[in-house]
């Protein structure tokens, strides 16, 4: 494809060679990838000034997945935004579901049953695996692989999606927690297929690095590449795995200690130099803390309620007041804005999303390198347009 | 034989000067490129097989490369291959004088009297009679000429990246 | 004469004899041009459908590398998958856009498909199997391969699209690179065999070590380092990953194919194995034996067989290679060139040099010989690997 | 952490005469926020951030919210005497006032270097029509760039002292700002099968002779049971 | 390459292999090659728009492995693709570039809208930066509803598009869209307006229905 | 025809020396200018190969060498000269030849 | 060394590549058209009306029309319009029925909110998928006809959960039976005793769960 088709300036194919003069750097050429362009996970476009090579300029350029789901949500009930949020990021449906559940039972000071909690621990865990098996698969494409890493990690995904869909009834969009609550108690099978799972991954998780972790084309394509300092990263409101790679200790499963995670023993992974790699393995490290967490929950889970039995499903109408609800999600801290006015549709519907906020220092960690680095950089942002753009 | 000789000789010469008459250096570039073949394909004709593999491989494959490369440097944007018109007077002198030298050789060759050599079979040069020659008789000259190109890479790979440390990379 | 000869005679000039058969009755001047034609239609035919059935198996490969079956429903197990694609190609809209070079972005692709088919021209298929046995055939070889990349770079250029310019330069810098190695690379095989006609270089791989060693040249330490680099640089040479940089799918969308369409697009791919081919099929000849059988006893399988299998091999690796390994950067692989490949060739030289001078030595020297060229091998490949791997390595990382 | 009272208290001795107040929040979440007036509003907000109890580094979200002009109707009681003597009337007056529309900014502040938060700061624009600006915390934090950007895009807030405010989502021609209450999307109905609401309303009007079971407009005359 | 035509062809029947047997046997075999070849190499663009294309990029993945239909290869230019996969919401900003990626391919081309978004705007048609449905603007061959599809619905839809293509005929009224002169083969690239895409649909390629609910009270 | 294979190859020879000649005196790009110097180098290797294929003694090879110690020397003087190109272009932004008579940075 | 790290990923392919011909781990291709997917009995994809009678699908409807799920759609996808007379139901009360009930699904998202608020049980999640299509329009539009599935498919598609929701039925019906069975008897008893003691209280019917 001629992305450059997609410049504003050059309506026509073959038209689009435009000049950037720059006293200082000689001739610049500036290219438009995206919205259609293999590596920009979606409908992502960078306008990138390049001299030769390396990257002088970059320019994101959002809105090509915008779809209005907060002018939507505020023109919906509270339960009919829930099916919205998972297609937010797509990837990882449970944890936006319950982002957004506890931001409403924070509005309505709903209780939550302490089963209900100990399956979205699980659930929650089980899509950061899922996560981050897909983020490292689409980073290698970007590396240029030719799909291997990716096929394992879907190959992975798959049997997550297999447990999703068989608890939820959806791959993808689960629909599945509820306000006080989950929809369906996860019956014994389900809860043995979760311990086989997490006992199975940690073997999946060595070959997958044996294939990439000590491959020395992919140290020397993501180390020393993108790097990020701490104080950039804090000051830009960058969340998740990308800020424990620069050394950051800020989790909010340790800060907020929402739901049951006080109850677990697990540890957080730290980077040092920020860099592609760093955020590569803390997302692998923290895969294996999430299969610690998972058979600490999956050994404890109490019986009980799964959902709280005055939550009310249909005529749901919180008192007036706001409330902001966020949790840990996979790409960083994912949170809900809710102001009511006592109707049944929220006021006032935002959604923080992580990847929207991450992308701020994507100019500052590309400036200077190559284009093929832009295109990891991007990559080990882990976006999600849905997010992105909502 | 003599046709495919006049071939090659016409589409040589052609391709020579619609190359030397042409605005866009590209264009120019890859038609001398396509010169340099037919060069080759006589010194295959005259049978000198190794000295037109030496010339596709040195012509064609490595300083077609490097002209090309130094057309792409050097231009202000891709799409000003074109050059700007030469100067006619420039133009002018460069035919007189290029047309009187034309004319002397012309008339020098067709005045001689260079007779056919006796030998009608091709003669050939064996690699390995080219390789003991080499060796034997120009050993010096070979050395020379191993030790000048040793000294031009150097000096072309600091010459093209005195300004920039980093971008000369690719210009030997 | 035993029955196995004969049988053995009687395959190995099996196509001597079938060509023979069609052509025999001509009279001579006719017969070496229908000769010769006959043997650019044998070469064309089955390259065309090696390279029809490469780009199946290499999707199927891919597929089963990737726990999946790949092309199985057209035709028996997909067989007829890259006819498939070829009527499909045929049947395609050529688009060439508005502001490309017309003429150059039709050239590029014939001329490409035009060089790598030269270079089928000298490669010995087998023991009387060579189109054209020429004296300076390697020369011929790599200045016929030298050609292509100027095909690409008129590709990318004639396209007018930056990313296939961009595409092109790199294309130019990667050709460039990547040219001084291989070349480098089978100068060892040149001074050890003393000429540069593929089929004495075949020859001088002949025999035995020990009664059942062959000896190419790959099974001494210089020839494996020069096997090594040769094959890196060939990788290189044909755009395979993981040095496909010029249509580097997650940076320039398809590089300098990117505005072509149809069956220009199809002459790239071919001409992309073509190439492939030419390339596995000189490594066999320069480093594997050539036509040479891998064992006395087995030496009744005819020897186009032979090097049909070989080429295969190395066409396989190719394909494995590129299911595991992610792509380098563009200054990375000239990095890589020019201060990994070259000085570890020209080191090579030196080993072959030292080889060759003691090519008499026996005994207790001979052990000395083969300790002393292992050494030059490894040592500075250790060293100039540690180099170009420096600051770069596994972490460990800190919990909070 | 300290509460938002304290906060303000601490504000207003280190800023005199800065409009700061706090907004109470009725939910049982009981994020109360700081309302800031424009003036000193960076400044406050760059002291937050160093501030060493409070090192509010990271800003975590920033949004909008439209608060369209209303009537809001107060009833006051007033106890008049009987003009006849009796016992005194208790008398509602209504008053009937129109509360001025505005746009407001909300900032929800933590600190990552010591654990706590949220400290939400709200910024209000004078009225949603010709004076939308507000001071931007951009130059404070960058986490606020896009999210400010955001805010222009969707709500037309103008935050001044933005290092790139162009919109974001929208493309650049686009007129309308789509998050205000007020926002009328543009007329693409094509036909629907299942038209609800003000669909319903655009189906009418492109097809002026409804078909033949005209669609009544179900979510009015719906009928609950059970 | 001729040693295919005994390829099933289920596209055709036997009463017009038998018309076309009369036009001319050569017809017959060229149209029979050409639709086999066309329908097993439908080569779609590497192009995700929305969640949509996390089950297409799933449906080429080992579990369901769209390469054993000969549809693995995802070209990223458009120049090389056969089939446009609309997988997810197409906003009205990014409107103008599917069109104009649609116009960048070489006929004959294909367009599956999967999902409901981009068949209909599906849950997101109340926004007001979403398309109502990717066929306002291009002709769109098979339709896949769901909210993702599961990727087997996908590869159902790809079977019913190579059933599609094997029906096509080269000649006659119903020969497709590429072979008719009459059809347009160029679609107008919507533009920013200030308030909505201009012009809002394609009149060439759609038309709203006019709708009469046939159901009686 | 009266002409021998040698005087044609000498015409050829010849004429590639004119094209060559009059490009590099008529253009005022310095890349052309070169690539006509490059021509006539040629034509010289011509003459060298045509005399030695028709000349009187084939045998000696010394053409052949010749031309191949030529042609090593031309791709040196390439590589130079083009270098010197983008040096010169590096400096001031152009490489026409009347502009580049400065000879100083 | 240099290259180790190489190596090992290049065994980790072969490793694949030979185990995807003996190891099922290592070879997860499902082939589609030929071997349907295992659907698990949550799956979900578009919405049916349960009927209670195959033979007479548009009669037994078990949807009254309430209108409960249409409204609470979040995309919007179900119109419905009701009837103006009332039909007896399956058990032979009289009720009113859906004259229309569409789904649109090509808006549809499954996000099953229809099913949860629906009191009656009347609308379930379908597993069809294989649904598509060449025309947009009419071959998306779920008529009544078409949603209208009898509870035998809902029982093979979802057993434990159509397990469930008959047992409630019945208990339901029975309870309403009782119901009026008790009613009856009082009545009939209330009219022999006029001033008799009170009747045995009728056993509160529960709320249909909502």
């Amino acid at each position: 494809m001629s992305a450059n088709d997609f410049s504003p300036l050059a309506p026509q194919a073959g038209s689009h060679v435009r000049e950037v003069h720059d006293p200082l750097h000689g001739e610049l050429l500036e290219v438009s990838m995206g919205p259609h362009h293999p590596s920009t996970h979606g409908v992502f476009r960078m306008i990138v000034t390049l001299d030769g090579e390396r990257v002088m300029k970059l320019k994101p350029v959002f809105g090509y997945l915008h779809r209005n789901h907060e002018k939507i949500a505020e023109n919906t009930t509270y339960l009919g935004s829930m099916p919205y949020t998972d297609r937010l990021d797509y990837l990882c449906s449970m944890t936006n579901n319950w982002a957004y559940a506890i931001a409403v039972e924070k509005l309505s000071g709903q209780p939550v049953p302490e089963r209900a909690e100990y399956v979205r621990v699980i659930l929650a865990e089980i899509t950061r695996l899922l996560n981050h098996t897909c983020l490292a698969g689409f980073l290698m494409q970007d590396c240029g692989c030719s799909g291997t890493p990716l096929m394992y990690a879907f190959r992975e995904r798959e049997k997550i999606l297999d447990l999703f869909e068989s608890l939820s009834g959806s791959r993808m969009m689960c629909n599945y927690q509820r306000f006080g609550g989950c929809r369906v108690d996860p019956s014994a099978d389900w809860l043995d297929g979760a311990r086989k799972l997490t006992d199975n991954y940690g073997r999946f998780l060595d070959e997958f690095e044996t294939l990439l972790t000590g491959n020395e084309i992919i140290m020397a394509r993501t180390q020393g590449v993108g790097a990020l300092s701490p104080e950039l990263a804090i000051n830009a409101g960058v969340t998740g795995p990308m800020l424990r790679a620069t050394g950051v200790n800020y989790d909010l499963r340790k800060v907020d200690a929402y739901g049951v995670y006080s109850r677990f023993d697990f540890r957080v992974p730290l980077g040092a130099h920020g860099d592609v790699y760093d955020r590569y393995m803390i997302r692998v490290l923290e895969m294996r803390e999430s299969i610690k967490i998972l058979q600490q929950a999956l050994a404890t889970i109490p019986a009980g309620p799964i959902m709280d039995p005055k939550a009310k499903l249909r005529g749901f109408r919180p008192k007036a007041g706001e409330a902001y609800g966020r949790i840990e999600g996979p790409k960083g801290e994912i949170g809900f804005y809710l102001v009511s006015d006592g109707s049944p549709n929220p006021y006032r519907y935002r959604v923080r999303p992580p990847s929207f906020v991450n992308l701020t220092v994507l100019e500052d960690m590309c400036l200077g390198q190559t284009i093929a680095d832009a295109v990891i950089i991007l990559g080990s942002v882990d976006i999600v347009l849905g997010e992105v753009d909502r | 034989m003599t046709l495919a000789f006049l071939a090659i000789a016409f589409v040589t010469v052609a391709a020579a000067a619609v190359a030397m008459a042409l605005r866009n250096l590209i264009h120019s570039a890859l038609l001398l490129v396509f010169n340099w073949a037919g060069i080759a394909a006589f010194y295959l004709w005259a049978g000198a097989e190794f000295v037109a593999f030496s010339q596709l491989m040195v012509y064609v494959g490595a300083v077609s490369m490097v002209v090309l490369f130094a057309v792409l440097l050097t231009q202000r944007s891709p799409q000003s291959f074109r050059e700007q018109p030469d100067s006619i007077s420039r133009v002018i002198g460069a035919l007189l004088v290029g047309g009187a030298v034309l004319g002397v050789l012309f008339g020098a060759v067709l005045s001689s009297r260079l007779a056919p050599s006796a030998a009608t079979a091709t003669p050939t040069i064996s690699v390995k009679e080219l390789g003991s020659l080499l060796m034997g008789p120009h050993a010096a000259a070979l050395l020379i000429v191993g030790v000048i190109l040793t000294v031009t890479l150097i000096g072309a790979v600091i010459i093209a990246s005195t300004d920039h440390a980093e971008s000369g990379k690719d210009e030997s | 004469m035993n029955a196995a000869f004969l049988a053995t005679l009687s395959l190995e000039l099996l196509p001597a004899q079938l060509r023979d058969m069609v052509t025999g009755w001509l009279p001579e001047p006719w017969r070496w041009l229908v000769n010769s034609i006959l043997a650019i239609a044998v070469i064309l035919a089955s390259f065309g459908l090696l390279f029809a059935y490469l780009t199946l198996a290499e999707r199927k490969i891919l597929g089963r590398v990737q726990n999946r079956p790949g092309p199985n429903r057209t035709g028996y197990f997909g067989l007829l998958q890259p006819f498939a694609d070829g009527v499909k190609a045929l049947t395609k809209e050529d688009i060439v856009p508005r502001g490309a070079d017309h003429l150059l972005h039709f050239l590029a692709p014939v001329a490409l498909l035009a060089f790598s088919i030269m270079t089928f021209a000298v490669l010995p298929f087998g023991r009387n199997l060579v189109a054209v046995e020429l004296d300076a055939g390697v020369l011929y070889f790599f200045a016929a391969g030298a050609a292509t990349e100027l095909a690409v770079f008129m590709a990318g250029w004639a396209s007018h699209n930056k990313y296939s310019l961009l595409a092109a330069m790199r294309a130019l810098a990667q050709l460039i690179s990547y040219e001084l190695p291989l070349l480098l690379s089978f100068v060892p095989v040149i001074m050890i065999a003393g000429s540069l006609s593929t089929q004495e270089i075949v020859h001088r791989q002949s025999g035995w070590m020990f009664g059942f060693v062959p000896q190419w040249h790959v099974l001494t330490p210089w020839g494996f380092a020069g096997f090594a680099i040769f094959m890196t640089a060939a990788l290189a040479e044909s755009n395979r990953s993981p040095f496909d940089l010029p249509e580097a799918e997650s940076e320039l969308i398809a590089g300098h194919l990117t505005e072509y369409s149809g069956f220009k697009y199809a002459l790239f791919f071919m001409a992309e194995y073509f190439g492939m081919c030419a390339l596995c099929g000189m490594a066999v000849t320069l480093f594997l034996g050539g036509w040479q059988a891998p064992l006395p006893f087995l030496e009744f399988i005819p020897s186009y067989v032979w090097f049909a299998t070989k080429m295969l091999t190395l066409l396989l690796g190719f394909i494995w290679v590129r299911c595991t390994f992610p792509r380098l950067r563009i200054d990375q692989l000239t990095r890589f060139a020019w201060k990994f490949l070259v000085p570890l060739a020209l080191i090579n030289l030196g080993t072959t040099a030292f080889w060759s001078l003691t090519s008499g030595w026996t005994g207790g020297l001979q052990i000395a010989r083969w300790l002393v060229a292992i050494a030059l091998v490894v040592i500075p490949f250790q060293l100039i690997g540690r180099k170009l791997s420096a600051g770069l390595g596994p972490r460990t990382y800190r919990y909070a | 952490m300290e509460t938002p009272e304290q906060i303000r208290d601490r504000l207003l001795a280190r800023f005199p005469g800065a409009e700061i107040s706090v907004v109470a929040n009725p939910a049982p979440a009981a994020q109360h926020s700081l309302l800031l007036g424009h003036a000193p509003a960076v400044e406050i907000a760059r002291f937050l951030r160093d501030d060493p109890t409070l090192k509010l580094d990271q800003c975590s979200n920033v949004t909008g919210i439209d608060w369209p002009e209303k009537e809001i109707v107060e009833t006051t009681k007033s106890t008049v005497p009987d003009p006849a003597g009796g016992p005194p009337k208790v008398v509602e007056t209504k008053i009937k006032r129109i509360q001025p529309g505005y746009l407001e900014v909300v900032y929800h502040l933590y600190s990552i270097a010591l654990g706590h938060g949220p400290v939400i700061l709200r910024l209000r624009t004078g009225n949603r029509t010709d004076a939308v600006t507000v001071p931007s915390l951009t130059p404070v934090w960058r986490a606020c760039e896009f999210q400010e950007r955001e805010v222009f895009d969707l709500f037309g807030v103008v935050l001044t002292g933005h290092p790139d405010l162009r919109r974001i989502l929208m493309w650049d021609a686009f007129k309308d700002f789509p998050m205000r209450r007020d926002y009328v999307a543009p007329d693409d109905y094509e036909w629907e099968p299942t038209p609800h609401g003000d669909v319903l309303e655009k189906a009418k009007r492109h097809y002026p002779v409804p078909p033949a079971a005209a669609p009544v407009a179900p979510a009015a005359q719906e009928a609950p049971k059970a | 390459m001729s040693d295919n035509p005994s390829a099933p062809t289920p596209g055709i029947t036997q009463q017009e292999r038998d018309e076309l047997r009369r036009q001319g046997i050569l017809l017959t075999s060229i149209q029979e090659l050409y639709t086999w070849g066309s329908s097993h190499s439908v080569w779609p663009l590497n192009f995700g728009l929305a969640c949509c294309a996390i089950e297409m990029i799933a449906a080429s993945m080992a579990k369901f492995d769209i390469a054993r239909f000969g549809s693995e290869v995802f070209r990223p230019s458009p120049r090389q693709a056969d089939l446009l996969i609309v997988s997810g919401t197409v906003t009205k900003k990014m409107a103008p570039q599917v069109v104009r990626l649609w116009d960048q391919m070489p006929e004959p081309k294909y367009c599956i809208a999967m999902g409901a978004c981009a068949i209909s705007g599906g849950p997101f048609k109340q926004g007001y930066n979403v398309l109502k449905g990717i066929d306002r603007y291009i002709p769109v061959d098979i339709y896949i509803p769901g909210c993702p599809p599961r990727p087997e619905a996908l590869l159902h839809g790809l079977v019913q598009l190579q059933e599609k293509i094997r029906g096509f005929k080269l000649t006659g009224p119903d020969a497709p869209r590429h072979l008719r002169a009459d059809l347009p083969c160029d679609y107008p690239v919507p533009e920013f307006g200030a308030h909505d895409l201009e012009p809002p649909a394609n009149p060439d390629v759609w038309k709203a229905p006019v709708l009469v609910r046939n159901e009686k009270a | 025809m009266s002409l021998s294979p040698l005087q044609l190859c000498l015409l050829f020879s010849s004429a590639l020396f004119c094209v060559g000649l009059i490009g590099a005196l008529s253009r005022s790009n310095t890349i052309l200018v070169l690539l006509g110097i490059e021509l006539m180098l040629n034509a010289a290797n011509i003459n060298f190969i045509a005399f030695w294929r028709f000349g009187p003694a084939p045998a000696a090879g010394t053409g052949v060498v010749f031309v191949l110690f030529s042609i090593a020397v031309a791709a040196a003087e390439a590589a130079v000269g083009l270098a010197l190109v983008i040096a010169v272009y590096r400096h001031q932004k152009n490489i026409r030849l009347q502009e580049a008579n400065r000879l100083k940075g | 060394m240099l290259g180790t790290g190489l190596l090992k990923g290049l065994g980790v392919t072969a490793k694949n590549f030979v185990g995807s011909y003996h190891d099922p781990e290592r070879y997860t291709t499902i082939e589609y058209p030929e071997v349907k997917p295992k659907l698990p009995e949550a799956y979900r994809n578009f919405p049916f009306l349960v009927t209670e009678n195959a033979m007479d699908p548009m009669g037994t409807l078990r949807c009254v029309a309430c209108q409960i799920c249409e409204k609470e759609c979040p995309p919007q996808c179900i119109y419905i319009e009701k009837s103006k007379d009332k039909k007896p139901d399956a058990s032979g009360k009289m009720q009113i029925y859906p004259a229309i009930f569409d789904i649109d699904t090509s808006v549809c998202m499954s996000c099953q909110i229809c099913v949860e608020v629906c009191p009656f049980d009347a609308i379930k999640m379908d597993q069809v998928f294989e649904i598509a299509t060449t025309d947009r329009y009419d071959a998306l539009l779920l008529r009544r006809e078409q949603l209208a599935k009898p509870n035998s498919y809902y029982q093979s598609i979802h057993p434990t959960e159509a397990a469930e929701v008959d047992g409630r039925l019945a208990a339901d019906r029975k309870a309403a039976e009782e119901k009026a069975k008790a009613a009856a008897a009082a009545k009939a008893a209330a009219a022999k005793a006029a001033a008799a003691a009170p009747a045995a209280e009728a056993p509160k019917t529960p709320p249909p769960a909502a």
